[in-house]
């Protein structure tokens, strides 16, 4: 089949997960939207390296799944520490800082 | 031959010294101060005899590479106009520190602090006015700014902070305005061979007539804002009833005449097709400053203020006198610049020894001044009568030049400008009768008159005031020659007797 | 042309006179007023030389000029620091000094109570020097610089006793009117420059020649316009009569006898634009009729003697001014008039102060009376002063007014007729109030205070009032005899052939005689006959009070110029600081406001955050699109 | 398809090499040292390792190459001279971080919690942000060399994930220091996968991930051009974030306040060096075909920016918000020298970035100074009178600002001219006016901070300015001296830099 629906398809996901940063309160869930943005990245990478009949697209597809791997570490802690001082997930309590 | 630069330097040694003196030591201080300045004006006197009136070419010229990959030098040299303002500024600024003895007291900081605040920028008004590298200018115009600024802000008085930063808000405004332009000239430079700031080779620069206009507006409207020109003026009143009587004097004296000064040797020399453009609206502004200028002087309560707006009728006049493009009008604006620093310097000064001693710069609460202190009441009656251009006085000479000059080739404006002189009679004599007239006001029974030293520092003034006004030719020698080279090249020549036939 | 180098004496000695006392302060009260008066003398001394000197040479030499140096000179526009005495600044040069001289002397004795009299001193010399020096410029810029320089003096010594807020203001006001005259001497000379390339006398003149005649009507009305300030003519001759805040001396000189009449010595100066510019010339004539009647009417309704005396000045000058005006023929009668007015007036006025010396400085003449009897000289010297005004011969007034009548009478048309019918009035009007002053004064029955004890001046105020009173007896006589002023002036002036007579000259002397002894009877009748109120009634015409009032000058002056100009002021005050200074100021706020504004972005909360990049990333697509489609 | 063994030129990569040992080791004594030695060990090792970047950086100075890395980082000119100067700031931010009062004691500890307090006061300082910032500052040398989208991506990364962290640990109100560092986070992923998604569609574009790759399909436009116009778009989204331009700007205000200012000012100079000298890097070589369609939008975004970072400084009430709206103005005016895209636009920029650097570090030293008892007081209104508290202090700070401001004498006035007659000569004429308006705006609230310090007195609320430390002092003056020679005598190093900077493709 057509690899173009791969690339509709990663668009998708992609808004999917620019949306639910937007809209989503809590913290885990809005860092799992972002790695959701990255995995549609990924396919995009993936789906052109596909269709130029390149490999590169797929190595950086590794790198991508191993940053974002780091990103969930250094993410995770944040969000933690935030979560026990505050003793809430939300985004939106976390506005000391503003104007 | 770099005798600019050391006299530039002069200065900056003096602050060295002043910066290395005990903070306790304030008399010692203000001597080392004194020596300075007197100093650097007898070095400058020195070069002005060294000087060659009829050589219109730059004199004293010297050029180091300062930027290299901007094409930017460290280039130096006067002619006649430069040679007068500097001499103006160095001599003004020993009578400063001495007039002002004890105004460094009342500032936030120390008298070290105010002095190496003056000295520094005694050696900046040296430099803007002997700059040929267009660069260079530029960086002492904005760079002069600070030490003003901190000059009124922190040894002012009233809304000191408030002025200061009108001040300095204003021009620096005009100043990025400028440089707008001057970014757009150094690029052009680079299109048409090489990128410079040389003046000189800046002024062969081809441009569209629209390009020349803009960026002469950049440089005019930064130029308007300091010599200040209806309506970029409001700065002024404000900075001067706030700054020391000392700091106005600079001000007023010497870094407006900058912009006056910028006018002719920027303006002029490197737009000489927009400025002819420009000319009729500058006329109409300058025009309109006399009249305005005079009227809120005549309305004005308070002796600073009153001052400061009859500087900007003044400055109406050399504008005109600029801009009329006639030797009279041109060699008058220059001489008018001259007389100017030292006719406002009288009154500033005698005016802040009066407030001082009563403690008012209300017009009101002074009055019969002439029998309680005779001396002051005569300084500043004197100091008056050369503001409004009584002839004997230098200023009338200076005016009555710019008043002909512009008549022979703009007659309606010249007329206008001619009622100034009426009301200059009424915006002088209204605050001699208040203040120096009348019965003694309460309060005022037991001022004192001039001491010594005030008296030593207003007579080089008075002297140069009444001088001049009978014998100007020798600034005029030097500065004719200069005058008729602008107008030469700007390609215009004065305008022939018509014998009526018109 | 002969060239002396002692001219600069002339001008320098009171000078240096004025300078010395000035700057000696108090260490000079004990000799300043000897220095001084001493100053004028040697001045009149170097005149009186260099007239003997004149007389000498012939006609064609007797001018005689100095260059002193280069005073300006930029591009075409040179003029020299030049002085120039001919014929007709001699004449001006012996009246100021002599006079002048006299007049110290006489002040010697009347300031010698005041003790700032050396400043007085100082202030008479530098009068001195720049009246000398406004009639010995050699060019319009230098005769300017005179010309501004007696108005400084008149305006200090106007001003002398400016410890009275009424005097500062007179001296104020003194001062901004001749400055509205000068202005017009500026644009003289500004016209003069621009159409015939030079401000000196000799190069305008010779320029005239071919000079077209509308710019030379421009510069002879501009000359006008000076005129009218500095010598107090219609429409501002407002200042003059509260001049007399002045010391009676200064009175006497500046405000009589010399600096109101440089006006009459630009135009003769200047004869040769009138000369070439007919309109020119009738508007002068036209001023100077207007200001004799107007002066002389106001002189009728004054009861203060200075005023009064003040106000027959302005008429006076008056005359001279028209006779100016007709041209060739009137210069010589108008300087003559001015030279014998020079006399008698000074001399008038010395006796007015002599008076009021005597009645502790009341000056209401409703308060006097019966004087003669105290004062016999001042009655005397004062008389004879009143008859050579009056015009009575062999008084000095009968040869130079006669003259001006004359010549009036004769000038061609309707023109001749009116003037000569003016002149008439004028002199009918002058003989009335001339006698009220007299009589009121020094007859009738004594109207003083109590605390008044009238007694005759000390010889040095005597003296000079003595002099003067000769002058005024026989100076008419003198100068007239064997046309000797007007052949001695002849040279200066274009050649005119003498018009035909409308009127046989006896004839007018018999018509003005009879005017004049009507105005006194009037006079006499009005004052001498019936009781004169130690105040002045209220209950009297309409025109009395409007008299009383300068006709009504002051309040237009006032209500036209003064109250719209001090409007315009504070409307220009408030504009600059809400309109001008509003906007800079409002700029300012903007900036602000819009930041505080703005800073409204930021919520705080990280979502809003994001979708500010969506919208960014938005903005970036859309940017790209505008330029790809 | 065989693979070919990476050939790594290890002298050229060394600076980068240096400092990920040195943050190794820096773990290791994290880890082993007593807590008495750590500090100082710690410092000694970053210091170390930095000099030691820098020295290399010095000798390879002329050399230049491609296949450093298997064509995946190119080392040339432009390259060097922004890790130089990258190296040179992060040295003088050091010897502020050096101040531990500035961090938590345990970072993982619950705010005012009894661990934490015990930790504070065994003196159980642990000192992690060292290697932290050694990791930041290797990214950041990786950043602008890097020479395909993959090493640009993990550079990427590898600098921002260790600034997550290191602003969340400030001792003092740490609940903000933990929110900022959560913003900093979320918005950094969300913003890096932008630029991943942009990359892809580069990738889709060029079918290759080098640059001189993308070069060379642009050139001979092989290819789907939407797919290159949306890869730039998106990928522009990633760096314009960390550079901070409008409307992506958003983080920085909060994170510059919550931060710890030490690590505020690390973050707001050598970030800014590293993201601009990736833009340079990536416009300059890869895009530079397809100017057409960046310059508008890049212009677009530059006056936003400009703008609006003056306007809102100027309402700004707290000197570190002041600061980093004053940073949003100034990217504004660099992004002038990414659009010049011509060789003065690269010199310029280079010099601007390095001396608006050197003055930002300058500029927070001097905030870290003024204190309360409760800490830091960055409250503006509570630094009036400085000038008469300390006049030394206030002086300089005075001077940084008036650096900022663009006056003549300082470096940020050359800086200034230099890359506005850069943009003018591309013909950028609109941004340049908008810059020099913007100037004017943003010369009115830096006025106003001198105002306030010199011209009001000073209230009595025991607001104190501390005694600098040695080492405070001490980058202090080295900013100082830096602005003002620069500002004086630029010449030496702006011939330097023409004479080094050229991209090499």
């Amino acid at each position: 089949m057509d690899a173009a629906n791969y690339l509709y398809l990663s668009v998708l996901l992609f808004t999917i997960g620019a949306v639910g940063v937007v809209v989503r309160r809590n913290a885990i869930v809005v860092f799992m939207c972002v790695e959701l943005m990255l995995n549609a990245a990924n396919l995009a990478f993936v789906t052109f390296s596909r269709i130029n009949g390149d490999l590169n697209g797929q190595v950086v597809a590794f790198f991508t799944m191993v940053v974002a791997a780091c990103e969930v570490v250094v993410g995770l802690a944040i969000i933690v520490t935030i979560y026990r001082s505050r003793r809430s997930a939300s985004v939106d309590d976390a506005s000391l800082l503003k104007r | 031959m770099n005798s600019l630069t050391l006299l530039m330097l002069l200065p900056l040694i003096g602050t060295a010294v002043i910066a290395a003196l005990p903070k306790s030591n304030e008399t010692l201080t203000k001597q080392v101060a004194l020596a300075t300045t007197v100093i650097v004006a007898a070095a400058t006197i020195a070069m002005a005899v060294g000087f060659q009136r009829d050589n219109v070419d730059l004199q004293f010229v010297e050029k180091y590479s300062w930027i290299p990959s901007f094409g930017i030098n460290f280039s130096l040299g006067i002619d006649g106009l430069s040679l007068v303002l500097i001499l103006m500024s160095t001599v003004l600024a020993p009578i400063v520190v001495l007039a002002g003895w004890n105004e460094a007291h009342g500032g936030r900081w120390s008298v070290k602090v105010f002095y190496v605040l003056i000295l520094v920028l005694e050696t900046m008004m040296i430099g803007v006015f002997a700059a040929t590298d267009v660069f260079l200018f530029y960086v002492i115009f904005e760079a002069m700014l600070i030490p003003v600024y901190f000059l009124i802000g922190g040894y002012g008085s009233g809304q000191r902070s408030a002025a200061a930063v009108k001040f300095l808000i204003y021009s620096l405004f005009g100043g990025l305005l400028m440089l707008g332009s001057i970014i757009a000239l150094y690029v052009m430079s680079g299109a048409q061979g090489g990128h410079t700031f040389d003046l000189a080779a800046l002024s062969q620069l081809q441009m569209t007539s629209t390009t020349q206009n803009v960026l002469f507006l950049g440089f005019f409207i930064a130029f308007a804002i300091k010599a200040p020109l209806w309506p970029l003026h409001t700065w002024l009143p404000d900075a001067a009833e706030s700054a020391t009587p000392g700091t106005s004097v600079l001000l007023l004296g010497v870094l407006d005449k900058v912009g006056t000064f910028g006018m002719i040797r920027y303006c002029l020399t490197l737009f000489p097709d927009a400025s002819k453009t420009f000319t009729p609206l500058i006329l109409v502004l300058s025009v309109i400053s006399i009249i305005y200028g005079a009227f809120l002087a005549i309305g004005q309560k308070d002796l600073k203020r009153l001052i400061a707006f009859t500087s900007i009728s003044h400055f109406g006049f050399i504008t005109m006198g600029i801009f009329a493009m006639t030797s009279q009008g041109h060699s008058g604006a220059t001489l008018y610049m001259f007389n100017h620093g030292f006719s406002t310097a009288a009154l500033f000064l005698v005016g802040g020894w009066m407030i001082s001693r009563r403690g008012s710069s209300t017009i009101a609460d002074f009055g019969g001044l002439q029998r309680v202190t005779p001396v002051m009441a005569w300084s500043f009656f004197l100091a008056g009568m050369s503001s409004l251009a009584l002839p004997g006085m230098s200023s009338f000479v200076s005016e009555f030049l710019v008043l002909v000059g512009t008549f022979t080739r703009y007659p309606v404006h010249a007329a206008i400008a001619t009622f100034g002189i009426v009301l200059a009679a009424l915006y002088i004599l209204i605050p001699v009768q208040k203040a120096l007239h009348g019965p003694t006001t309460p309060g005022n029974e037991e001022l004192s008159d001039l001491n010594l030293r005030e008296k030593i520092a207003i007579a080089p003034v008075i002297a140069i005031i009444v001088a001049l006004g009978f014998y100007p030719s020798p600034l005029l020698n030097v500065i004719n020659p200069a005058s008729a080279h602008v107008i030469a090249q700007m390609g215009f020549t004065d305008p022939a007797p018509t014998n009526g036939d018109k | 042309m002969t060239t002396s180098s002692s001219l600069v004496y002339l001008i320098a000695l009171p000078l240096v006179g004025a300078t010395i006392l000035l700057l000696a302060g108090r260490r000079a009260d004990k000799w300043g007023h000897i220095l001084g008066t001493l100053m004028s003398a040697s001045s009149f001394a170097v005149g009186v030389y260099q007239l003997t000197q004149m007389l000498g040479r012939s006609n064609e030499a007797r001018p005689v000029t100095q260059k002193l140096f280069e005073w300006i000179s930029v591009g075409s526009f040179k003029v020299d620091a030049g002085l120039m005495l001919d014929q007709l600044s001699i004449c001006f040069v012996l009246l100021i000094t002599g006079v002048g001289t006299l007049i110290h002397i006489y002040s010697i004795s009347y300031m010698s109570h005041d003790h700032d009299r050396r400043r007085f001193f100082a202030y008479l010399n530098l009068f001195i020097a720049a009246m000398l020096l406004l009639v010995l410029g050699n060019s319009y810029l230098n005769l300017y610089v005179g010309w501004e320089g007696v108005g400084l003096a008149s305006y200090l010594l106007i001003g002398f006793w400016n410890q009275k807020p009424a005097y500062a203001t007179a001296s104020k006001k003194a001062f901004v009117m001749n400055r509205i005259g000068d202005m017009g001497l500026s644009f003289a000379i500004m016209i003069a420059f621009a159409t015939l390339g030079t401000v000196s006398f000799d190069g305008i003149k010779a320029a005239s020649e071919h000079a077209s005649t509308a710019a030379l009507t421009a510069i002879g009305i501009m000359l006008l316009v000076a005129a009218t300030g500095k010598s107090a003519q219609f429409p501002l001759q407002a200042w003059l009569g509260d001049a007399m805040a002045g010391p009676t001396p200064v009175s006497a000189l500046i405000h009589a006898a010399t600096m109101v009449t440089a006006g009459v010595y630009l135009i003769t100066r200047s004869n040769f634009i009138f000369d070439a510019a007919p309109t020119a010339q009738l508007l002068v004539v036209i001023v100077g009729a207007i200001t004799l009647i107007f002066g002389a009417l106001i002189g009728t309704a004054k009861d203060d003697i200075k005023k009064a005396l003040a106000a027959s000045t302005m008429s006076q000058i008056g005359y001279m001014i028209l006779g100016a005006g007709l041209g060739p023929v009137g210069y010589a009668f108008a300087i003559m008039h001015l030279l014998t007015h020079g006399f008698f007036k000074a001399g008038m006025f010395l006796g007015a102060g002599s008076v009021m010396h005597g009645m502790n400085d009341e000056v209401n003449m409703r308060k006097y009376g019966a004087l003669r009897k105290f004062m016999p000289i001042t009655f005397i010297t004062f008389g004879l002063g009143y008859l050579a005004i009056l015009g009575v011969p062999p008084f000095a007034g009968f040869y130079s007014k006669d003259k001006i009548i004359e010549t009036a009478f004769n000038a061609a048309g309707n023109k001749g007729l009116i003037l000569g019918i003016v002149t008439l009035l004028g002199a009918g009007i002058t003989a009335f109030y001339m006698s009220r002053v007299m009589i009121l004064t020094f007859t009738g029955k004594s109207r003083w205070d109590d605390d008044a004890h009238p007694h005759e001046s000390p010889l040095l105020m005597w003296l000079p009032m003595a002099i003067l009173a000769i002058g005024s007896v026989a100076s008419g006589f003198l100068l007239s005899n064997g046309n000797a002023l007007v052949n001695w002036l002849a040279p200066l002036f274009a050649e005119h052939e003498e018009e035909a007579e409308r009127l046989n000259p006896n004839l007018v002397s018999g018509l003005a005689l009879a005017v004049v002894a009507l105005g006194v009877a009037i006079a006499f009748i009005k004052y001498s006959r019936q009781e004169v109120a130690a105040v002045a009634p209220e209950d009297v015409s309409v025109f009395t009070k409007i008299a009383r009032k300068d006709l009504m000058q002051d309040a237009f002056n006032e209500a036209v110029f003064m109250r719209t100009g001090q409007a315009l002021t504070a409307t220009l005050v408030k504009t600059d600081e809400a309109v001008i200074d509003g906007a800079v100021q409002g700029v300012g706020s903007m900036a602000m406001g819009s930041g505080s504004v703005l800073r409204g972005i930021q919520t705080g909360f990280v979502r809003s955050y994001a979708a500010l990049i969506l919208v960014g990333a938005a903005l970036l697509i859309g940017a790209i699109w505008m330029v790809t489609k | 398809m065989e693979f070919v063994a990476p050939v790594l030129n290890y002298t050229l990569l060394s600076p980068i090499l240096i400092l990920l040992g040195g943050a190794l080791i820096g773990v290791l004594v994290e880890a082993f040292v007593s807590k008495a030695l750590r500090p100082i060990t710690q410092l000694s090792v970053t210091l170390g390792s930095l000099v030691l970047a820098l020295v290399q950086v010095w000798r390879i100075h002329n050399e230049s190459s491609t296949s450093a890395a298997m064509s995946s980082v190119t080392i040339d000119g432009p390259g060097l001279l922004l890790q130089a100067s990258i190296i040179i700031i992060s040295i003088i931010s050091v010897f502020l971080i050096a101040d531990t009062e500035q961090f938590t004691a345990l970072a993982a500890a619950l705010p005012g919690s009894d661990e934490e307090r015990h930790a504070l006061q065994t003196g159980n300082q642990v000192t992690e942000v060292y290697p932290l910032t050694l990791f930041a500052v290797s990214g950041m040398l990786v950043f602008p060399i890097a020479s395909d989208l993959i090493t640009l991506f993990v550079a990427l990364e590898m600098l921002s994930l260790p600034l997550y962290l290191m602003a969340g640990l400030s001792r003092r109100r740490r609940l903000a220091s933990q929110e900022s560092a959560l913003k900093y986070f979320l918005l950094g992923a969300f913003s890096s996968a932008f630029f991943l998604f942009g990359a892809a569609f580069i990738y889709g574009f060029a079918s290759s991930v080098t640059f001189s790759g993308i070069h060379d399909a642009i050139a001979n436009a092989s290819g789907n051009d939407v797919f290159l116009l949306i890869g730039i778009a998106f990928l522009s989204v990633g760096l314009l974030f960390k550079v901070g331009a409008v409307p992506f700007h958003a983080w920085s205000p909060d994170v510059y306040q919550g931060a710890p200012t030490p690590v505020t000012a690390f973050m707001a100079a050598a970030t800014k060096v590293a993201a601009f000298g990736a833009m340079l890097r990536i416009f300059y070589t890869a895009f530079a075909n397809a100017e057409w369609s960046w310059t508008p939008m890049l212009s677009l975004i530059a006056i936003i920016t400009m703008v609006f970072g003056s306007l809102v400084a100027i309402a700004q009430r707290d000197v570190k918000r002041m600061l980093a709206y004053s940073s949003i103005a100034h990217a504004g005016f660099l992004l002038s020298g990414v659009i010049a895209l011509n060789k003065a636009g690269l010199d310029a920029s280079i010099f601007y970035l390095f001396a608006y650097g050197v003055a930002t570090v300058g500029g927070f030293a001097i905030v870290t100074l003024v204190r309360d008892a409760a800490g830091e007081v960055t409250d503006l209104n509570r630094w009036k009178g400085l000038g008469k508290r300390s006049p030394w202090v206030a002086s300089s700070f005075a001077f940084f600002l008036l650096a900022f401001a663009g006056i003549p004498l300082t470096s940020g006035f050359i800086g200034k001219f230099s890359i506005f007659s850069a943009a003018y000569e591309s013909g950028a004429t609109g941004v340049v006016i908008a810059g020099v308006l913007s100037s004017a705006i943003a010369a009115f609230f830096y006025i106003r901070v001198i105002v306030l310090m010199f011209f009001t007195d000073p209230i009595e609320d025991g607001t104190s300015v501390e005694i600098p430390s040695s080492l405070t002092q001490l980058t202090i003056v080295i900013s100082l001296l830096v602005t003002f020679v620069l500002g004086v005598f630029p010449a030496p190093l702006l011939n330097f830099i023409t004479n080094l900077a050229t991209f090499l493709r």
